[in-house]
């Protein structure tokens, strides 16, 4: 059976250092605007009492892609053998639509290179065994690939708050929300 | 070296008029300056790996892994031979290759014509020596010795081969030294008094801990890879408790937080200990056999604590403290997190050292996986050959003379006989990171010459005579070790040094060479040698046996990184301290020595008076370390400006909204920043982080006093600075 | 403004579409227009269609491939629409060469395929916006607003054209003041859905009544439909003036009007 | 104004400026006195290119009247352009125009590296100072002219300016311009766009 791979992003262990972002910034020496992957603060009431959480995320290379439906050269595909959501820059005339159509906003329009752009889950170094940046240079291993065809995780959600209804383009991607601790602040 | 007589045949009247002019040859005359015919087949397209060693002022100090092709970097990460780095870089190590390729890093020796001014004209290396040199021995010629060039070289590379400054300056004569720091001093005396020195258990065994306790430590900011180790823990089960005044970034990934008033953090401790000693939880054997002045501490607290009070205190209601303790008491191991954070403090090291009292009674101590883990230094025995050549012969006087670093400006100003005439600032940014910058600044005004070597423009560069552009790891040789973990990394040079950048140590080599061609005999400094062979002199036989490594060369072709002997990373696992009993010492004839009191007890906290009310808190940032990385602009683009974090309801009282501009002022200065309102900070204290100086006419140290912490000049020949203890008014702006 | 070329394209294809129609409709009513006067009018589609054309492009990255931008027909309601639109453009060169032959019956045939291709166009155009990341424009208001402004700008720009060329004078303010009343009423419905919907449409609303364009569309509309409607009560009403005020008003408030579409999309 | 066809230079003419230009980031014309930088301006004058552009011939009057006080601030406007200690307002390496944000020693860098090596040079000290520093660049079709044995030296010369010099130069001069706070300067980066106007030709190179 052909693979879902989908990434697994652990809010309780991020710390919202960023590492990720500037990781695969580093590697792939994007333009300064450029984020193929981005973290983002979460508000602070989260899991009831005042914490300082932050979600990282990339494309979510859904089972039915927006980006995929608005592209109108047809640079997106979505892989059969594990389900990435793989961006052609050598076709993509930067009409931006896709930017526009994905629900999370994911592809962006590099103003250097006048085209789009967006996370690729390094399917390159996956085919040769190795794991994307991101979840490679995660300081607290908070990302991981996970075959969702294969397992199952419990616990997860495909929803965290400030984030599109997933019933529209079925996002891989799961989240593990944080687990409130008990805090006790001076009055 | 390009074919010359082509170029004149070609050139016509113009071109050879221009020359003749400029009296130069046609261009490419110039072999060291332009385009020569090809020397060799295409450089060595193959990509390359290098080991380097992240060289920051930061508990982890990581093994990195460089990847070089075609003689440029292309990626850095972390290196997996390094079980602490475990092949990631925090978000700032990830930034190094626009640290080292900025079009903006300080290329050449430069001199400024008039401090302040922003007219620089390029020099030569050369020159720059001359001009220093010449100074050098103007002063000791007037003064009959050195006294008046003052080093201010602190933390911003802690490659051992960058004691060459400090080696240089002592092969010179003696000198005037910015001593102490401003980093851990006072909790390092207060372990001192306690058990000999600062001594701590490796990082990686918070794995092993049944209970962690991390007492105002924001590791989830400041040591990412030990934050990793700590959330393994959790996650098989061990309870991790945070006491901070701020909910932090830790704070938020606690089981349980607890929000302490500032600077009461030894009550809290003491209050747990009056619990378990009623209690009797506490190790009888241990106290007994393992430590003088128990029965003395008994009493003090039997007499002066009680739970209530301590929930008074700090806030902290009783039945939470009590739970705690018991909690601690039973939990084997028990480990302990003291950050530096928490000493900052006018009562900071006695709070140390009550801390420290509650992991020996319940013999926390010598424990893998316990401990009162605060600072260590036991992989540091490195020879220091730079600084092995001692004063020329005939040097008057008998040794250095010591500035207070925490009040530099205005013991530079207060030093005669002689004054301080000359300043030398190696890896440090004092204008943006002492407290009153101002004074510091006066201090610079007195200054007949001011050196700075540094990477990057900033405050303290812009108020020197002479910059001189230095190396990145990257490009140049040394060794690193940690003061948290206990691994040794190399650094091996993976490209050519850009520009005309040289290491601290050529530079020295350089300053020694034409110190003793004005005045031959006047610097013991060697004036050449090999950066690997200096560094293969660091290596001495306790390094060699601690390590299993027999030199630098061995490590680099071994993985770049290597971890001590298992022996070490258990503070104290001997039991045998280095106080003058061998003994834990409850009570401490050192510490009476130096005008504490003998026990660890509660030292009143600081406070604030009716004008400036709000307690001011400046923490570290997350995106920087001190003055470095924050001006980097790929970290720019995840935050661009200061703030000042404030409790809504804080705020509510000024009619202060998100992003309003707020002015933060007390006695010393003032600085408007943009509010940030959070619920994770206390309604009575504001917070800014620290290191902010890009875009900005501020830093966040322009309202920080040089208000001294109470320990410090035991262990660091100078105390502290109570960062924390700094009390400002807000308004709208 | 970063989507100002679409604002232009879109304006001009769907005004090209309702003048189109409405041209081929008049003609195929065996009302007399000259062959000079529908050459003319043919040809301003022509001009306009180009233009249009070119404008669009300069909103891509790489204008000098926008011919890739068929390739994914089976899939991409923008591919469908630059199929489309450039179908329909090119059927209008057809049709305006038999304005030239003077071929009547042919002109009727091809306009017929043309008018049905070009609402499949200005249709693909409008799916292309109604997608649920942008919740303001996922709905069918898309579809009524981009085809209420063909009826609402063609017609009234033929009219024109033929009343200054002082030929046939046909009463349009009929259907433009019903027009009007219709976007009126769809308006309503759209910002009270707006604000009934999510954060995201909510706030689009808001932007949108905080904008000043809002307020002169508005304010135009209204002034459009007073004229329009005194025109339809009133012949002394119908003339080249009163029309070529009423469709430059109408272009304006159209045309801010696309502005603000563009400007308050709020994304998800 | 529109340059023509008929404007194109004899080739001692560009040499000239290529070597002029290249002296001027070699930092060769920091120490000129007021008097040598009459004379560069006459040696400029004698060429017919100067005659044709009114910014050239106002920026050429400005080098002949520099005054004491020019000449003294120079160095420092020069320094703050194009060599430090501070953020460079200038840089005058391409990379820092065309890649990712500015780093240098990149891609476009080893491109233009690849040049050299064609023609059979390099940078003295590769890989220490970017090869692409704008004084190399000049130096390199200096060389590329002065060499009619290269093979295909006219190509080669086209390409490398279109490929490289041209595609930077003219934001090199703009943002000198937007940053001179010296008459020197600020003549000399008007000659500069000109000249780099000039050897564009009638292509349409932005």
């Amino acid at each position: 059976m052909a693979k879902k791979l989908g990434f697994l992003v652990n809010i309780e262990r991020c710390i919202g250092c960023h590492a990720c972002e500037i990781s695969c910034k580093s590697f792939y020496q994007l333009e300064p605007s450029m984020r193929r992957r981005t973290v983002r603060e979460l508000p602070e009431d989260l899991v009831g009492s005042p914490v300082r959480a932050f979600v990282s995320t990339a494309c979510n290379h859904c089972d039915e892609p927006a980006c995929q439906k608005a592209c109108p050269v047809g640079a997106y595909t979505k892989r059969d053998e594990d389900g990435i959501v793989v961006h052609n820059q050598e076709l993509c005339i930067g009409c931006q639509m896709c930017g526009k159509a994905c629900p999370y906003g994911v592809p962006q329009y590099n103003p250097v290179k006048k085209k789009m752009d967006k996370c690729s889950m390094c399917y390159d170094r996956l085919d040769v065994g190795e794991s994307p940046i991101c979840v490679s240079k995660c300081p607290m291993e908070a990302i991981e690939i996970v075959d969702y065809n294969e397992v199952q995780p419990s616990g997860t959600v495909s929803l965290v708050p400030t984030f599109a209804d997933p019933s529209i383009t079925h996002p891989t991607t799961q989240f593990i929300l944080p687990k409130p601790g008990k805090q006790f602040r001076r009055a | 070296m390009l074919a010359d007589n082509v170029s004149r045949r070609t050139f016509l009247k113009g071109s050879a008029a221009l020359s003749t002019l400029l009296g130069l040859g046609a261009i490419g005359s110039k072999a060291t300056n332009g385009l020569v015919p090809t020397a060799a087949a295409k450089s060595n397209s193959q990509k390359q790996q290098f080991f380097n060693a992240c060289p920051r002022n930061c508990y982890d100090t990581c093994s990195i892994v460089t990847t070089v092709e075609d003689g440029r970097i292309t990626f850095v990460t972390g290196n997996e031979n390094n079980h602490y780095t475990k092949g990631r870089l925090c978000v700032k190590g990830n930034t190094y290759p626009r640290i080292v390729y900025s079009p903006d890093r300080i290329k050449y020796p430069m001199r400024q014509k008039g401090r302040g001014s922003g007219n620089w004209e390029r020099i030569s290396w050369d020159e720059a020596y001359t001009i220093i040199a010449k100074k050098m021995l103007d002063i000791k010629k007037e003064y009959g010795n050195t006294l008046p060039i003052c080093l201010n070289k602190y933390s911003g590379n802690f490659n051992i081969l960058n004691y060459a400054t400090e080696g240089m300056l002592s092969s010179i004569g003696f000198t005037t030294r910015a001593q102490g720091t401003p980093c851990d001093p006072a909790g390092s005396d207060a372990q001192a008094f306690d058990m000999g020195t600062a001594y701590n258990n490796d990082p990686e065994q918070f794995m092993d801990a049944e209970y962690i306790i991390l007492w105002g430590a924001n590791p989830a900011w400041t040591s990412a890879h030990s934050m990793y180790f700590i959330e393994q823990a959790k996650e098989k089960g061990t309870k991790l408790v945070v006491i901070d005044p701020l909910i932090t970034q830790t704070a938020s990934k606690a089981d349980e937080y607890i929000q302490i008033k500032p600077s009461t953090d030894g009550a809290l401790a003491l209050g747990m200990i009056r619990y378990i000693m009623d209690q009797h939880l506490y190790d009888e054997e241990w106290v007994n056999n393992h430590a003088i002045g128990f029965h003395e501490f008994v009493s003090y607290v039997k007499k002066n604590i009680t739970v209530e009070w301590a929930a008074e205190k700090t806030g902290v209601p009783k039945p939470v403290i009590e739970r705690i303790a018991r909690e601690y008491a039973t939990s084997k191991p028990a480990n302990i997190w003291i950050g530096f954070g928490m000493q900052r403090h006018t009562n900071g090291g006695s709070m140390v050292r009550a801390i420290d009292a509650l992991a020996a009674l319940t013999s926390n101590i010598g424990k893998k996986g316990g401990g009162v883990n605060y600072i260590g230094g036991e992989t540091w025995g490195f020879n220091y050959h730079t600084m092995s050549f001692g004063a020329p012969e005939g040097t008057e006087g008998e040794a250095d003379r010591y500035v207070n670093m925490n009040n530099f400006g205005a013991q530079v100003l207060d030093a005669q006989d002689p004054p301080i005439k000359m300043m030398w600032i190696a890896c440090r940014n004092p204008i943006a990171q002492d407290p009153e910058p101002n004074v510091v600044k006066k201090a610079f005004d007195q200054m007949d010459l001011i050196v700075t070597a540094d990477l990057y423009m900033n405050q303290t560069v812009e108020y020197s005579d002479i910059v001189l552009p230095v190396t990145t790891p990257f490009e140049t040789v040394g060794i690193n070790v940690s003061y948290w973990h206990y691994w040794m990394n190399a650094n091996e040079q993976a490209i050519k040094p850009l520009y005309e950048t040289k290491s601290d140590l050529e530079i020295a080599m350089g300053l020694s060479k034409k110190l003793n061609e004005l005045e031959a005999g006047s610097c013991t400094f060697p004036v050449s040698g090999n950066l690997v062979e200096w560094v293969e002199k660091e290596f001495n036989d306790d390094i060699r046996k601690l390590f299993g490594v027999k030199s630098w060369d061995e490590l680099r072709k071994n993985g770049g990184t290597v971890k001590a002997s298992e022996k070490v990373t258990v503070a104290w696992e001997d039991l045998k301290f280095r106080t003058p009993s061998g003994k834990y010492e409850f009570f401490s004839k050192k510490a009476v020595e130096y005008g504490h009191h003998p026990l660890p007890v509660f030292i009143e906290e600081y406070k604030a008076n009716n004008e400036y009310p709000i307690r001011c808190i400046s923490p570290h940032w997350k995106l920087g370390i001190h003055s470095q990385f924050q001006h980097i602009d790929w970290l720019g683009a995840i935050q661009d400006h200061p703030f000042v974090e404030m409790h809504p309801d804080l705020a509510k009282k000024y009619s202060i909204r998100e992003n309003d501009m707020v002015n933060v002022r007390n006695e010393a200065g003032y600085l408007t920043l943009p509010a940030k309102l959070t619920k994770t900070v206390p309604v009575d204290t504001v917070v800014m982080y620290e290191g902010w100086w890009k875009d900005v006419h501020y830093t966040e140290n322009f309202n920080v006093k040089a208000l001294p912490s109470d320990m410090g000049d035991y262990s660091k020949g100078q105390r502290g600075i109570a960062f924390h203890d700094n009390f400002v008014k807000i308004e709208k702006a | 403004m970063h989507d100002l070329p679409l604002v232009v394209f879109t304006i001009l294809s769907q005004l090209i579409l309702g003048g189109f129609v409405t041209l081929w409709w008049i003609d195929r009513k065996k009302t007399r227009i000259s062959r000079k006067t529908g050459l003319l009018i043919s040809i301003s589609f022509l001009i306009l269609g180009g233009v249009s054309l070119l404008v669009s492009m300069l909103h891509l990255g790489q204008p000098f491939f926008a011919y890739r931008a068929i390739l994914n027909f089976g899939v991409s309601w923008l591919s469908r629409e630059v199929t489309f639109y450039g179908a329909f453009v090119g059927l209008i060169l057809a049709y305006t060469w038999f304005w030239y032959k003077d071929d009547r019956a042919k002109r009727s045939t091809i306009g017929w395929i043309t008018s049905s291709i070009g609402v499949v166009a200005i249709f693909s155009s409008a799916k292309i916006y109604m997608i649920p990341a942008i919740p303001a424009w996922d709905g069918v208001s898309t579809l009524f607003a981009f085809f209420l402004t063909s009826i609402l700008l063609g017609p009234l720009f033929v009219a024109a054209i033929l009343a200054i060329r002082g030929e046939v004078n046909i009463n349009i303010s009929g259907l433009s003041v019903l027009t009007l009343a219709v976007t009126a009423v769809v308006m309503a419905g759209y910002f009270s859905s707006l604000l009934a919907g999510l954060p995201e449409a909510v706030e689009t609303a808001r932007l949108t009544f905080n904008h000043i364009f809002f307020w002169i569309r508005l304010v135009t509309f209204a002034a459009a439909f007073t004229i329009l409607f005194l025109s339809y009560k009133n012949s002394k009403w119908q003339n080249v003036k009163i029309y070529s005020v009423a469709f430059a008003v109408l272009l304006i408030s159209e045309f801010l009007g696309r502005v603000l579409f563009y400007e308050t999309a709020i994304h998800l | 104004m529109t340059i023509t066809q008929e404007t194109v230079m004899k080739p001692e003419e560009r040499s000239f400026y290529y070597q002029l230009f290249c002296h001027y980031y070699r930092g060769d014309l920091l120490q000129l006195t007021r008097k040598q930088w009459k004379q560069v301006v006459q040696i400029i004058k004698e060429y017919q290119y100067t005659s044709l552009l009114d910014e050239v011939a106002q920026s050429l009057q400005v080098l002949e009247e520099v005054t004491e006080r020019n000449i003294q601030t120079f160095e420092y406007d020069y320094n703050r352009l194009f060599v430090g200690p501070n953020k460079l307002l200038a840089s005058p390496f391409e990379s820092s125009y065309r890649n990712y944000e500015g780093n240098v020693l990149q891609q476009e860098t080893l491109n233009v590296r690849n040049f050299y090596r064609y023609v059979g040079l390099q940078v003295a000290n590769e890989g220490q100072i970017p090869d692409d520093h704008i004084q190399f660049e000049l130096e390199f079709i200096l060389h590329v002219l002065s060499q009619p044995t290269i093979e295909d030296h006219r190509q080669i010369y086209k390409m490398f300016l279109e490929k490289h010099l041209l595609q930077w130069g003219f934001k090199h001069c703009e943002l000198i311009l937007q940053n001179s706070q010296n008459p020197i300067t600020h003549a000399m980066a008007v000659i500069l766009k000109e000249f780099l106007q000039l050897e564009g030709g009638n292509k349409d190179v932005s």
